[in-house]
């Protein structure tokens, strides 16, 4: 079946395969894709696949038990069901059926592209991965770029149009669609565009740019906004505040040796968070002897504050303040700045002064390589004092860059909505379409958007669901997922990606370029035809030069030259006085974007769901989090359900305990509780947009807290129950040992800190069997590199098959992912000290899963690998038992039984199914060892390092985990296994892991006055 | 029942006379009555109906739960990551722990020459098999896959694969069905002449024609004597190491792993120590009530179940005593690892569980070093019940403390039973019970043709051995100084 | 009842009834004296000293029992290690494919099984059962041969049986009543 | 036969004794027989081999393949280099079939797909269950043959399954390759004989170009 299913999906409905397919496959895909014959096979091939894995081995056996009892009569007729082989009638040209293909194409989130290159298996896109070529990318990709590829198989999706008119429901063609274009475009010509709006998510698609400009000469009159929950809008005022006009920073963390970050989630919650990663871990490994050093002040905890060698927790209110009294420390300790840029905010000795003058001496010692980051949900002026402490250092050009901003004239996203919210509400607005997405969910609250969309006459939805907003309009449109779409978007720093299918629509939705250009009278040309016509324009369009864009994935030198704007010290003073200082108090709501569902856009996609906030590790939820002593003084624990409110409107959301978070602050993350989200996301945490206003849309001011004395089980991935004090004691006691660490100095001075001696005296009470491969297989993880963003996670989600289980399975601690990412709090609760550790199977070479199985289900390879045989298990959970790193997963129930249909083509094929009762972990992805072994002796060569990347290392933004050959001394991966830092994580039980940590470096300043940057 | 009439009192010591193992004028033929009448009563009375009624559907019960448990998958248990084993396991230990009193009354004592066994074994052993059947089942359930169990077995197939002989589960797969067989045969060969008193008392023909198969035609030939006791010692001598086999190698299931806790070398003594204590608790619970109610207080003595009282005494402070050594160990080791484990079955989360499992093992069982706890059914009956309440606990806490916290802190963990796991364990008694009710209801509940054999109506007193009846399986021509006499 | 059989069938043999195991045990020794073979002795318990009253061989079921018990022993050995190290060895914790520590439990278990077999069916066997039909059961008294009598028989094919002789030697040794019994 | 002490009670017959010879029979041969039935009737050999089903086109490899001597790779492309040896295109059967036997009626499913571009639902014969990953390319770099696995298909009217696919079939090759091996370049040459000792032969070979086959689980179990 998954064989037979390859064949029958993969041959009869061979997909896009890019161009040289040309479009005829394409169709024959939709018809297919429509046929009851290919839903019908579907049907019947996957079944099996569901209900259990080894479906031949169950049948067999009981075969064998049939055959016994029929013994004389006719056995040869025992046989399982039929399998059909569906060949293609026409074979694309080169293309050998159950081989994988890649395909690069670009995927866009809030107007910034990121490269992507996509494995399609038999036309069915499986999995995606970073795009090295993509500035922004670099090899790696985020989390929800990788679970594009579950949101593209969603059956929740919406999958034809929706006409909704006095109550009842119709299901339009796009034809219905296209005529009513024509007749409204026509309308409009007459009135110029009067009392038509368009509202689109932000994008950085040059199609889309262009016909919107065309748009707006043919309806002067008519009103583009743009809006999107989560922008960067605020930074884009600030600067143009600063330097006059709108730029856009780049940040260059390669050259720099202080990072001073105002909740800046520069390595997480950043468009090129992944290239800043990658440079950031390149930096800390301290290969060169020295390694920068990062200060960041936030509210909540963050990624890049665990990262960070000084955090101060601050609320997010108190950031100008803080800005401004390092703006005094530095022009105290020497720095020319124009007086009113800095201030004494906080008492002197108090911690913020403190935290102020150790950055400001670091900067003065890095000037051009210091950099002062803010991060978006600060206000303007906070920005603006930034960039000229930048400019001030000298950083501008070294560490932070400033590029054009593609549309210097664009309203910002809550103007945007605010004017067009009034314009409906004066009736000036008849004819309102939406292109992309939810506004009537997640506009601000007192805009009440919702009723105004509902009262407009004529309203058009372009989605990807039939969400919250196309419930309220009279039109809805299915959207192509960017994976089946052509199109074509910019990164952060302007590069152009073209967007390719890797499949026709499988609802037959259509692409937001698509649906302006039926207003436009053009809806002849395809969405294809759109985006070669604006490359022919932009990038002269040779079939060349296209085909390279393809196949790279970029437009060569299409990014944006570095402007050098003249920065404004009056304006940049004016905003710092705007700065309140000492700021007002109160209880202060932080709204943030989820780490995984980011504004909610991602509710419906389990993978997502599942996969647990870097910091809390709670997953399927969003809550109130509150620092230890709110927690005591609003006499709340963890679950309790506490209610929210300000500005009239109320919340209820469960408390979360997080350590590190600062006093007087709730922080709540958006993008839960969706109403219309679909099966997946219903139920799922509460929605935070009621508390969320235009005038303050990320840190509300005054926030009541109070218990309504009911509770919730919150999902959380680790501590699956609040840890007594003895638990949390020995915790403490674990981490030093588990997590090794030494500041920069400490290293320098011994650089084997970190090697464990205890262990290395003991000796096998048996004499061990040495392993005769060819290969031996091993990995390191570098712990200063990792910054615990949870990327390799979904990677290896997306690889390995591995179900998702829900909420109630999590909370009882039944979760699949092969590879965790274990957080540890070390320190005084109030400020914390976070540590990450990605734990796979540490592949141990006396495993101590393996001598306890009695069937042999676990065994070792030749190579070193600790094989886990699914088909041979029968579930006893020993092995997991006697695992001192709980690295095993069982299938507690056939996880896999609710799956749709069109889900399960997102089945990676290499990859056995598992079913019910079956022991699972990580295997090093032996399908990648597999394939890359044979392909190298099929070519009749040696396998060279970095032949294999399993996922996790693949798409890790930092590369802190490397694989490869222990027994070639000149892998990468023999080379950390030798490092000073090297060394496995419970050694003292003799398992000799495989898996190796290096050890963590930190680079804290040497305590006031010798305070040093590396350099 | 409170205190024992005076005349049924064989437990005081008068020096130079030995204590009668069967009071009151019992002779051959009184005896066979007393026990056959048991079995041959026309129609059980109401309250054996209402046990077997309420046991009965308790075992649907149970078949309910597997079924549901089958159909589903083991997700409807509490068992998670980390603590990947529960109830099942406890309850296969506890059960097996239960299926040792049996084997070794009749093995142990009967090679050591302690005649009051002869009263007891029967019904011991019988509850020891139904216990070890009990036992049986939970390992057989447990695993994710059960319909490929037959993988455990060495069986030759088509993928040329062989079971792990290096794993402990495998020696446990051989430990209990060698120990269930075993103890099987025993069982029943020690009742084929009974089975032959029944048969020849049967009126009906169905009870002779049942009967009469089951006691395979024995006719009390004096040479089939002869081979038989030969057969009985030797099975006694065979059972024997068996019995302590058994417990130890279910202990490698937790000491040959590496969990804190679990990986100890004490555990395989620890282990036969608290199944001989369970078991014998268990055989008291049931003794007391039906030696009441089947009026055998005159076979089943007060001195019988001073004796029981006496080695639960000892059994017990044994356990006692290993809980605090393991203490010691983890404290002496210096093991990090396993001092917190122990730290935190003391004052963890699962504290209570440690202290009832302490108090019922190693604190309530103290009481029997007073005579009138021993002596007095009542009292005994409770102090065994606590015995088994405790001994279950015993194994919660091993079990689920341990792996609820082992190495690394981050997959910490916690279990709770769900009502699945609840209803499976209560099943499993009603299983047990209606078993034993049947036992009672057919099958002859004293070993009559032992019991005979040490009344003095069995007039042994003439010839070398006066004065206490027939040695089974005595080898001839070697008697014991003290009866010289 | 009668205590006399009437001329119809072959005869089997005598059967002697006796109220107490010395009797019994008296009787017993003088049959054999008398230089009986195919004479028996059926009693409700097992009697000490019967063996020699009767002149019973010791019997040899504990070498069966010895010999089942090296074959379960090298039976499990050679199972373990034929499996585990010789067939399909794999890797488990690096561990050698066979370790006698290891191998011990199914050894051992092995062992008591096999041996235990030997004894209970070998028992069985020696002892010819399971015999459902033997013409004693023919005998209403006989009945009591499993509850509080004693009795002893004497074949009609044993060479120095003779239906008088014989029965004044039963009757002589205390045997009453004494009965006729039929094949 | 009665006696006057006549029992008032059931005594089995005589012949009841027969159970001992019964049972001592039944104990010895019940087992054995059992064996035979599960070890024969289990086998893969009972169950799979010979399976032989009509597939929607009656496709003569015999013709083909024998008597025509076509290569195995003319139609299964994909075999050098993929794990699959892919079923080929309609367009591959039509390259000839537009002339010859144009229009045989035998052909007709052919042309139909040909012209409707859905495909000929074959039905699959050599099918290893989902958890066994076989690869064919790097059986036939290793120099096995097609013929050591699928038989003499060059002789086969109707494609049948010839040996067991089991995994121990698999191990046994595995385990000593050497009888199985010949030259890459010979691997389609259905009648192909080793010159001289064939185990001798594929030693050569084998230690020639360094082939190891592993018997890790995770070769074919991922």
């Amino acid at each position: 079946m998954r064989q037979g299913l390859d064949r029958s999906m993969g041959e009869g409905s061979r997909g896009s395969g890019g161009l040289s397919l040309g479009k005829r496959y394409w169709r024959s895909l939709e018809e297919l894709a429509a046929s009851p014959a290919f839903r019908e096979r579907i049907q019947q091939e996957f079944p099996e696949l569901a209900e259990e894995l080894v479906a031949p081995a169950t049948r067999r056996s009981i075969l064998k038990v049939m055959a016994a009892s029929l013994a004389l009569a006719g056995l040869t007729a025992c046989r399982w069901p039929k399998e059909r082989i569906m060949p293609f009638a026409y074979r694309p040209e080169g293309y050998v059926p159950g081989v994988p293909q890649h395909f690069a194409t670009a995927l866009e989130l809030g107007g910034a592209a990121l490269g992507v290159l996509v494995k399609s298996y038999d036309g069915r896109p499986i999995k995606v991965e970073g795009n090295p070529a993509h500035p922004s990318s670099l090899g790696a990709a985020t989390a929800w770029a990788q679970a594009a590829v579950l949101e593209m198989y969603d059956p929740e999706r919406s999958t034809t149009l929706v006409r909704r008119e006095g109550g009842q429901r119709r299901v339009p063609t796009w034809d219905d669609f296209l005529a009513l274009a024509t007749e409204h475009a026509a309308s409009l010509q007459a009135s110029g565009g009067a009392g038509f709006a368009v509202l689109a998510e932000a994008t950085s698609s040059p199609t889309v740019l262009a016909l919107k400009n065309r748009l707006e000469e043919q309806f002067p009159r008519g009103l583009w906004v743009e809006y999107e929950p989560v922008s960067r809008d605020f930074e884009r005022t600030g600067l143009a505040q600063a330097f006059g006009g709108p730029v856009r920073p780049r940040l260059h963390l390669e050259r720099a040796q202080v990072i001073v970050g105002l909740e800046s989630d520069l390595l997480f919650g950043h468009p090129e968070g992944l290239r800043h990663a990658r440079h950031w871990g390149a930096a800390r490994r301290a290969e060169g002897g020295t390694m920068p050093r990062m200060y960041a002040a936030e509210a909540l905890l963050t990624v890049t504050g665990a990262a960070a060698d000084h955090r101060l927790a601050l609320p997010a209110g108190h950031m100008g303040a803080l800005l401004r009294q390092l703006a005094h420390e530095l022009a105290r300790a020497g720095l020319a700045l124009p007086a009113g840029w800095g201030a004494e905010a906080f008492a002197p000795g108090s911690p913020e002064a403190r935290f102020a003058a150790l950055a400001a001496g670091d900067l003065l010692q890095a000037r051009p390589h210091g950099l002062v980051v803010v991060g978006p949900a600060q206000p303007p002026e906070v920005h603006a004092l930034a960039a000229g402490l930048n400019e001030a250092l000298g950083a501008v050009g070294t560490t932070v860059s400033y590029l054009p901003d593609p549309e210097p004239g664009r309203r910002s996203h809550l103007d945007g909505i605010a004017r067009l919210a009034a314009a409906l509400a004066e009736g000036t607005v008849q004819a309102l379409w939406i292109l992309g997405g939810n506004p009537a969910w997640d506009a601000p609250a007192e805009l009440d958007f919702a009723r105004l969309l509902a009262a407009c006459p004529q309203t058009v939805h372009l989605s990807l669901y039939d969400n919250e907003t196309s419930q309220l309009c009279r039109w809805h449109l299915p959207r192509a997922h960017p994976l089946e779409s052509w199109g074509d978007a910019r990164a952060w720093d302007g590069t152009v990606s073209v967007v390719q299918p890797l499949i026709e629509p499988l609802y037959g939705g259509r692409t937001l370029a698509e649906v302006l250009a039926a207003l436009l009278g053009e809806a002849a040309l395809s969405a294809h035809d759109l985006t070669r016509r604006t490359f022919a324009q932009q990038w002269g369009g040779g079939d060349e030069g296209w085909r390279r864009a393809l196949s790279d994935g970029v437009v060569a030198n299409s990014a944006w030259a570095p402007l050098r704007p003249r920065l404004n010290p009056e304006a940049v003073e004016a905003a710092a006085r705007g700065l309140e200082l000492p700021p007002a108090g109160g209880q202060e709501l932080v709204l943030h974007p989820d780490a995984c569902l980011h504004d909610g856009r991602f509710a419906n996609n389990g993978w997502l769901q599942e996969l647990p906030d870097p910091i809390t590790t709670l997953t399927w939820d969003n809550a109130a989090t509150l620092s230890p002593e709110d927690a005591q003084n609003h006499k709340v624990r963890h679950g309790d359900v506490v209610r929210l409110s300000a500005g009239g409107r109320s919340v209820e959301a469960p408390v979360l305990v997080v350590p590190g978070q600062a006093r007087g602050v709730v922080g709540l993350a958006l993008g839960f509780g969706r109403q219309a989200g679909g099966r997946v996301a219903a139920g799922a945490g509460i929605n935070a947009y009621p508390l969320r206003t235009a005038a303050a849309p990320w840190a509300v001011r005054g926030v009541h807290v109070e218990r309504t004395g009911r509770r919730r089980l919150l999902a959380t991935a680790q501590d699956h129950h609040v840890i007594d004090t003895l638990g949390m004691a020995e915790r403490g006691r674990r981490v030093g040992s588990l997590i090794r660490e030494a500041s920069l100095a400490a290293y320098r001075a011994n650089p084997e800190f970190a090697r464990n001696t205890a262990w290395a005296k003991a000796r096998p009470l048996w004499k061990e069997i040495e392993f005769k491969g060819e290969h031996q297989w091993g990995m390191a993880i570098d712990l200063s590199a990792c910054i615990g963003c949870g990327a390799c996670t979904i990677a290896c989600q997306a690889e390995n098959n591995i179900p998702v289980v829900g909420r109630k399975q999590v909370a009882n601690g039944r979760e699949m992912h092969w590879i965790r990412v274990d957080r540890y709090f070390a320190g005084d609760p109030a400020d914390p000290e976070v540590r990450f550790q990605p734990m796979p199977c540490q592949h141990c070479e006396n495993a101590p899963c393996e001598s306890v199985c009695p069937v042999a289900a676990t065994v070792h390879s030749e190579e070193g690998l600790n094989q886990m045989v699914y088909n041979r298990c029968v579930g006893t959970r020993y092995c997991s038992n006697n695992c001192p790193y709980k690295v095993r997963r069982f299938n507690f129930f056939n996880n896999f039984k609710g799956v749709s249909p069109t889900t399960r083509m997102a089945f990676n094929p290499e990859v056995t199914v598992r079913g019910r009762g079956v022991m699972e972990k990580c295997t090093f992805c032996i399908q990648r060892i597999e394939t890359a072994r044979i392909a190298a002796k099929n070519e009749r060569r040696p396998l060279r390092d970095g032949d294999i990347v399993p996922a996790c290392a693949q798409t890790c933004p930092t590369r802190a985990i490397v694989f490869g050959d222990l027994k070639d001394p000149d892998s990468e991966v023999s080379r950390l296994h030798r490092h000073p830092r090297a060394y496995g994580i419970l050694e003292e039980l003799f398992t000799r892991p495989r898996t190796l940590y290096l050890a963590k470096l930190t680079n804290p300043a040497a305590p006031a006055g010798e305070g040093e940057a590396s350099s | 029942m409170s205190a024992v009439p005076l005349d049924l009192d064989n437990t005081l010591e008068r020096p130079g006379e030995r204590a009668p193992l069967v009071l009151g004028k019992s002779d051959l033929a009184s005896i066979t009555e007393q026990v056959c009448e048991i079995a041959e009563r026309p129609r059980p009375s109401r309250e054996w109906w209402l046990a077997f009624g309420t046991s009965a559907s308790l075992t649907l019960v149970l078949f309910a739960m597997l079924g549901y448990l089958f159909w589903t998958g083991l997700g409807v248990w509490g068992i998670n990551q980390p603590v990947a084993w529960g109830f099942a396991i406890i309850n296969f230990v506890f059960w097996v722990g239960i299926g040792h009193a049996g084997t070794l009354i009749s093995a142990i004592l009967f090679l050591f020459r302690q005649k009051w066994r002869t009263s007891i074994n029967r019904f011991a052993e019988a509850m020891t098999i139904f216990a070890v059947i009990c036992a049986g089942l939970f390992p057989a359930i447990h695993v994710g896959r059960p319909w490929f169990e037959y993988w455990l077995a060495p069986l030759p197939n088509q993928m040329q694969m062989w079971p792990n002989f290096r794993s402990p589960l495998l020696w446990d797969v051989f430990a209990v069905s060698t120990y269930f067989t075993v103890s099987l045969m025993f069982w029943y060969m020690g009742m084929v002449p009974d089975l032959a008193t029944l048969r020849d008392r049967a009126r009906s023909k169905i009870r002779q024609i049942a009967y009469g198969i089951a006691a395979l035609g024995w006719r009390g030939s004096g040479r089939h004597w002869h081979r038989y006791e030969r057969a009985y010692l030797l099975l006694a001598a065979l059972a024997t190491p068996l019995v302590l086999s058994v417990h130890s190698v279910v202990s490698f299931d937790f000491a040959v792993s590496q969990l804190p806790g679990w990986h100890a070398t004490i555990f395989p003594p620890y282990f036969v120590a608290g199944a001989i204590f369970s078991g014998f608790a268990m055989v008291l619970t049931l003794l007391i009530p039906v030696r009441r109610i089947f009026r055998l207080e005159s076979l089943i003595t007060p001195r019988h179940l001073d004796n029981m009282a006496k080695i639960i005494l000892a059994t017990g402070s044994m356990v006692g005593y290993s809980y605090i050594i393991e203490f010691f160990i983890a404290w002496y080791s210096g093991n990090p690892y396993e001092s917190f484990t122990f730290l935190n079955r003391a004052l963890g989360p699962y504290a209570w569980s440690y202290w009832i499992m302490f108090t019922c093992n190693a604190i309530i069982p103290q009481l029997l070093w007073f005579k009138r706890f021993r002596q007095t059914p009542g009292l005994l009956l409770v102090i065994s019940i606590f015995v088994n309440i405790g001994m279950w606990f015993e194994r919660f806490v091993i079990v689920v403390t341990s792996l609820s916290r082992d190495f690394l802190p981050s997959s910490w963990g916690v279990y709770w039973p769900t009502w699945v796991d609840l209803l499976t364990f209560l099943g499993s008694f009603g299983l047990f019970f209606t078993l034993f009710l049947l036992f009672l209801r057919f099958l002859p509940i004293v070993a009559m043709a032992e019991v005979k054999s040490v009344v003095p109506a069995a007039g042994l007193e003439l010839g070398p051995h006066r004065g206490h009846g027939q040695y089974w399986g005595e080898i001839p021509h070697q008697h014991d100084e003290e009866n010289e006499r | 009842m009668s205590s006399h059989a009437d001329g119809k069938g072959r005869l089997w043999g005598l059967l002697a009834e006796y109220e107490t195991v010395p009797a019994v045990l008296e009787a017993a020794a003088r049959v054999r004296d008398a230089g009986y073979r195919h004479f028996d002795v059926h009693t409700p318990i097992p009697i000490h000293g019967l063996d020699e009253a009767m002149g019973i061989r010791v019997s040899r079921l504990p070498w069966l029992v010895a010999g089942c018990g090296a074959a379960g022993a090298s039976a499990g050995l050679l199972l373990q290690w034929w499996t585990n190290a010789v067939d399909y060895p794999f890797i488990i914790s690096a561990k050698p494919y066979f370790g006698l520590p290891a191998a011990i439990p199914v050894t051992f278990e092995l062992t008591v099984l096999l041996a235990a077999i030997g004894a209970f069916v070998g028992m069985l066997v020696a002892n010819g059962l399971p015999q459902f039909f033997h013409p004693l059961f023919r005998v209403e008294r006989f009945r009591r041969a499993s509850n509080d009598r004693f009795f002893i028989s004497i074949e009609a094919r044993d060479p120095r049986f003779d239906p008088r002789t014989t029965r004044t030697l039963l009757e002589s040794s205390g045997g009453k009543p004494v009965l006729e019994v039929e094949g | 036969m009665k006696s006057v002490d006549e029992p008032g009670r059931f005594v089995f017959p005589a012949w009841a004794n027969l159970i001992r010879p019964a049972l001592a029979i039944v104990l010895v041969t019940l087992p054995a027989y059992l064996v035979v039935l599960v070890w024969l009737g289990g086998s893969p050999k009972t169950t799979d081999v010979g399976y032989r089903p009509e597939q929607p086109v009656p496709f003569s490899h015999a013709l083909h393949a024998g008597q025509l001597g076509m290569d195995c790779r003319y139609c299964h492309t994909t075999v050098e280099r993929a794990a699959f040896a892919a079923i080929p295109p309609t367009q591959t059967c039509m390259n000839c079939h537009k002339q010859v036997r144009a229009n045989s009626p035998r052909l007709l499913p052919v042309r139909e797909s040909y012209a409707s571009g859905l495909p000929i639902p074959w039905v699959k014969v050599h099918d290893l269950p989902d958890y066994a990953y076989f690869n064919h390319s790097a059986h036939l770099r290793a120099g096995v043959g097609c013929a050591s696995c699928h038989g003499r298909v060059d002789t086969m009217e109707v494609v049948q399954q010839v040996h067991t696919l089991s995994m121990g079939w698999c191990l046994d090759c595995h385990r000593n390759p050497d009888p199985h091996l010949r030259p890459p370049e010979l691997v389609t040459v259905m009648d192909w004989v080793a010159p001289g000792d064939p185990a001798e032969h594929g030693r050569r070979l084998r230690e020639a170009a360094g082939i190891k086959p592993s018997v890790d689980c995770w070769t074919c179990h991922r």
